[in-house]
């Protein structure tokens, strides 16, 4: 059962319904009413055809890695050196996100396992890999 | 078809300058109006680049301010923000001023500060260049510029094969080329062991794939078709692309295609009504080694994904087929965040008109700038020719 | 003349938003949308304006990250800033790319989020507003806005006798004008007993001669005249005047004119072929009461010296026979720095059209905007009028 | 005895030569050898005429009160509250300063005292009331 079945979604996806989504262990998207383009994160109108009749979709927490890095001279605020952050590749949209747990290779499957929010509270998803 | 042209080229050298920026840009532009021969009375308006002056040391409405110093008080002027294509779009919006016969001559250029001077340290500069990549959805996971071109490239390297020694020998290259020039923020060749030795900055860069934080200036002098022939020395813009794409870069099609590059690139290969094929040589946008190789390619310069293998076989070099980065690029020349995109314009015109000095290449009559900035999101392409 | 047509506007309202800048930008830029009945894909490129978000909230690169938010990835985007003057900056630049033929249609706004919602205190903001100022000659002495204004405005005072109560005549009538403005920061009059009870600031001025620290965005769809007519409801530009001056401020001729907005008044007026005495309405930067007080007086709305005593008399309220800042004006209206220049250009647009609803103006059929940047150091004038 | 007659005044002034001087008890402008404009600030180029063969000059170290505020909301890093900017007229040119002492008034004359650099190192030249 998903947590769709749960939770009425939010009509037009801002992003504090999308970072509470986070929170809560769910990554919300948009689907396009008029071209079934899925975007990856809130916005106001549809990346393909500009249309802004969108439906907020929950999007699978489960994926593969489709680049990744790791970094080891961090920005201001974040304290530790050597992690890693990947674009992680959901089918239908893409998400960036944070690894917790062993590194992970292009191609990979990670699951959807939390959130970090060391910067000034803006919660930033976090995958680890499968087994 | 002649959009404009440049008569007068100035910049700093590179580097780091304990300068305030508006005597940095007065060095810049000053040359600049030396090299056309023109006083600030002649010149109309400025449209003028600084990226971070805000967040680095508290500066804003800083346009007013140069156009103060360089004796242009009075004057429109107003100041361009794209990242790292800053000065780039301050270009192009002066190349349309003047094509369109609202100005005939003006005066576009940038300035930045990034090096320690400002009082700022490496940790807090990284946070201010993060500050190019989304608020919501990306700087929360503790992205960073070198990051950011590194998910790219890693996104390359497992398309194409491409290798991290490929990616030296980009770095190898463009310190051998910015050995040859004295404007250059690093005057030492390197070599590939050296590259591959250093410390891991974003996998796959290294130290040395990623441009140094730099201080500096440029500008040109930019004039209609028309009153071109009337200066000494005119090098002529036939074209300017520029394009944008979908931010955050999880929402592009294809990141490390570039696609507002090649985007940008079509429009001023079409304006310019000329194909990859003739151009004779290029500075792209090397902030690390990787953006050169994706650059390269979006241009048509290299075919895709043989933009690392180019690199190493020396294709790109000063003495290869289509010399990438004479200038050293941002890898080597340095990259003052808003001075970058007009300093290649510098660069362009110099080699058009043969006056580059030790870093002069041969019988080059068509050249192209590619300047990007943010995730590659927003790209400005121009081609410039020696006039007739 | 008519330069460019407004055919399409659109603001949030000004005020605390706890959103971030591509959503708020996105709710002003789709209400111009659809009043100019325009998707994004007839939309060409966008003139964007954002003052300090690299400050605020370490957001640079925004240009781009709006336009994906508003469907306009792709499309060429530049970013302005000149401290409060920004987004009038963009439209002027708007407003030339239409009326070259560059552009056909094209997006012209603004954003900025100032009030603690992005976390920073008083303090902060201050600083960070100080940075229009210059940072080696002005800010090391503890300068802040409205300090910059009280040193123009005291010496008003002490040329031409403007007093305190004149002064807070202008805020009772601005707040008077933005209680009839649902848009408006400010819903609340107040009466100049209370203005001058309120603390001070920086002398002359108290807290109600100051503007809000306010959220908010703006925006309007340009076309060019050719095109305008396809649209139903367009509002012509016929003028538009950018001028700078030289900075610092103590080295200005003579500061407490604003020569630049002078300057600028001059050539709006010039263009559009009207004298200051053919104007019906305008809206003025009035970030301090002595701010409308001086641009009243450029403007030549109001004799030089006299522009306290036509606050005081009613001259210039909505009922009198210059009304100035009918809506509320950046005092009561609110002032989210780089939305602001825009959102003097939605304002004309409506009451122009007749649609402005309570606050509206009867008869007007041209009228005139004025927005500022830095010491004034910055002024855009614009001249609209009902299309014939 | 001026101070000029001790000292070599730098031939192209900077911010930093007068930042120097500020230091030193002294104001360092500009006089323009085309068309004689004194410029209060260094700058690349005559405000005037737009002319670079600009001459430094010792500004006057004495003048009058052009116009003054008191500031009671300071920015941060500026502790103190209530304290008195001014643009002091010194004949041929002005300058931005800061009052230490007495509060002054529009037309009242005043002296350089000296300097503060509570900004980051970066002074600004102090006045005080003349008797
Ligand atoms: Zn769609
Ligand atoms: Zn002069």
């Amino acid at each position: 059962m998903s947590a769709q079945d749960d939770i009425e979604l939010p009509e037009t996806l801002s992003y504090h319904d999308w970072a509470a989504a986070v929170r809560e262990g769910q990554l919300l998207g948009q689907s396009c009413n008029d071209c079934d383009h899925v975007g990856g994160v809130p916005s106001g109108a549809c990346q393909e055809c500009g249309g802004r009749d969108l439906t907020t979709v929950e999007l699978p927490t489960t994926g593969t890695v489709y680049t990744e890095t790791t970094i080891n001279v961090p920005p201001e605020g974040f304290q530790e050196r050597g992690y890693q952050v990947v674009v992680v590749d959901l089918g239908d949209a893409r998400v960036m996100a944070r690894i917790v747990g062993e590194h992970v290779d292009i191609g990979d499957d990670v699951s959807l396992s939390g959130f970090i929010d060391t910067d000034d509270d803006h919660p930033a998803p976090t995958f680890e890999p499968d087994d | 078809m002649t959009r404009a042209s440049v008569v007068g080229a100035g910049m700093t050298k590179f580097g780091v300058h304990d300068t305030p920026m508006q005597e940095l840009f007065g060095e810049a532009a000053f040359a600049a109006f030396d090299d056309a021969g023109v006083g600030p009375d002649e010149v109309e308006a400025l449209y003028f680049g600084n990226a971070m002056g805000g967040q680095t040391e508290n500066v804003t409405h800083l346009g007013p301010q140069v156009a103060t110093h360089v004796g242009l008080a009075g004057k429109p002027v107003q100041r361009y923000e794209d990242a790292c294509a800053t000065s780039a779009n301050a270009f192009k919006n002066a190349v349309e001023a003047v094509e369109s016969g609202r100005h005939d001559v003006v005066l576009a250029g940038g300035v930045e500060r990034c090096t320690p001077e400002t009082g700022l340290d490496t940790d807090a500069m990284t946070r201010i260049f993060a500050s190019a990549s989304h608020r919501q959805y990306e700087q929360p996971t503790g992205l960073t510029f070198p990051a950011v071109f590194a998910l790219l490239t890693k996104r390359h390297m497992h398309e194409h094969g491409t290798t991290e020694e490929q990616l030296a020998h980009v770095a190898v290259k463009n310190h051998g080329h910015g050995s040859l020039n004295p404007k250059a923020h690093f005057g030492k060749e390197t070599t590939v062991e050296e590259a591959l030795d250093g410390p891991v900055v974003a996998d796959p860069f290294r130290l040395m794939d990623c441009c140094p934080f730099s201080d500096g200036a440029s500008a040109v002098v930019v004039v209609s078709d028309d009153l071109a022939d009337s200066f000494d020395a005119p090098v002529d813009v036939t074209g300017v692309g520029h394009a944008t794409d979908v931010v955050p870069l999880a929402d592009k099609d294809t990141p490390h295609v570039t696609q507002a590059a090649r985007d940008a690139a079509t429009t001023a290969y079409d304006q310019a009504a000329v194909t990859a094929d003739e151009v004779d040589f290029a500075e792209v946008h090397d902030c690390f080694t990787g953006a050169e190789v994706l650059a390269s390619e979006a241009l048509g310069l290299v075919e895709d994904g043989q933009g690392g293998i180019a690199a190493a076989e020396g294709r790109t070099r000063r003495d290869g087929e289509m010399p990438i980065n004479a200038s050293g690029g941002l890898k080597a020349k340095g990259h003052p965040i808003g001075a970058t995109g007009t300093a290649q314009i510098v660069e362009l015109t110099k080699q058009l008109r043969g006056t580059a000095g030790d870093h002069q290449l041969s019988g080059v009559e068509c050249g192209v700038a590619h300047n990007l900035g943010g995730d590659a999101a927003t790209t400005v392409v121009s081609v410039m020719e020696g006039r007739a």
